[in-house]
């Protein structure tokens, strides 16, 4: 499930949701692995104090979705969970939820980690920081 | 429908001083061309092109209904 | 942190716990990576009807705290948070919990692998499991 | 305090029917001598050994007032 929304993230309250949502899993998988990405209040050498988070509605949700079904048809796992924010964020909001529930172990973390990664590298949002000095687009690492 | 809705984000918006543009398609043949009709310049390395919400190259061919977006290297996640 | 507990887990209220009693985090770390192993109503070719998990109290601990000192030595982490189960276990319960917090992405998801590995390989706990057929130990993988 | 602790876990605590044992530290050199005292056997490679909370060998000297654990392979997790 992919949702890009402007609301403040509870990661654990929707990971929790997502489970509940899925009765028929009980039992099924032997592992969860979940990465959360947050703001940090200090960033390519300045300290942060707000940030704006711009998407491109549309090809983001299209986006994440191929991301899944390639993750999906790479390794068993069940259907993930992938919430990322938009709008203003301040530090330590919870910028982007991803969780993976398969049998394995290994297979948890490798999907998780293909996830996310390319999210990263690929989904059409663009950072834009409040500093002391100013505001400013951010730089990929 | 004989135009292409042209989009820009970030950087790129900021720029150009636009979110959004409708365009004539005609003389239009590719995404290279749209840009250098909506930004009166040669295409640059650190644009980043997406025909119908996909990533394309700068080559890709451009047809009347498309979406065409511009925009820089991405910083989500 | 470190526990070994016979009550059941909750994995997601014990992350955000962990996250309320360390308040001085705010806006330090950006990425947080979670593993979760649960209990599996199959496993090795037969159906689980109940475990029953026994461990070397003492032991135990001490090594959990080894290994997480281990992987902060290595990365650059806020302190873990490591939860296992022992005791009585039925399908759909969650095991054990490994949560890591850090600046960085890679950081995070290598010492959250990093934990679960070795505990997994080193930790004095082992399984019993009820099956249709009777009881067994189960066979390291 | 001139005894060893010896305790018993998972299926090796099950095969011998004890959780635990005080023995006599004498004639006690290291974990293999423990061992054979407590099971009439000879060490066999698929039991473990922990001297005082820690992994050791089957060689690992053992002196008075240690704890000695034998148990299977681990299968936490």
């Amino acid at each position: 499930m992919v949702r890009v929304q402007s609301q403040p993230l509870d990661p654990w309250a929707e990971i929790a949701a997502h489970e509940r949502r899925h009765q028929q899993w009980v039992g099924t998988f032997g592992a969860t692995a979940v990465f959360i990405g947050s703001l940090r209040d200090f960033n390519q050498g300045q300290v942060v104090a707000e940030m704006s988070l711009e998407h491109y509605p549309g090809m983001t949700e299209k986006h994440l979705e191929k991301v899944i079904r390639e993750a999906s048809d790479r390794w068993e796992i069940l259907e993930p969970l992938v919430i990322h924010r938009y709008g203003r964020l301040v530090p330590a909001d919870p910028i982007v939820l991803v969780a993976v529930w398969s049998a394995h172990r290994d297979v948890a973390f490798r999907a998780c980690r293909y996830i996310i990664d390319e999210l990263k590298t690929r989904a059409p949002f663009w950072k834009h920081e409040q500093t002391a000095t100013g505001r400013r687009w951010v730089i990929p690492e | 429908m004989n135009t292409i809705s042209v989009r820009f984000f970030a950087g790129v918006r900021e720029r150009l001083g636009k979110e959004q543009e409708l365009i004539d398609a005609r003389g239009i043949a590719c995404a290279a061309d749209v840009w250098r009709r909506v930004s009166g310049d040669a295409p640059a390395a650190q644009v980043l092109v997406a025909v119908n919400q996909e990533y394309a190259l700068m080559d890709h061919p451009v047809h009347p209904g498309d979406e065409v977006a511009f925009f820089p290297p991405v910083t989500g996640g």
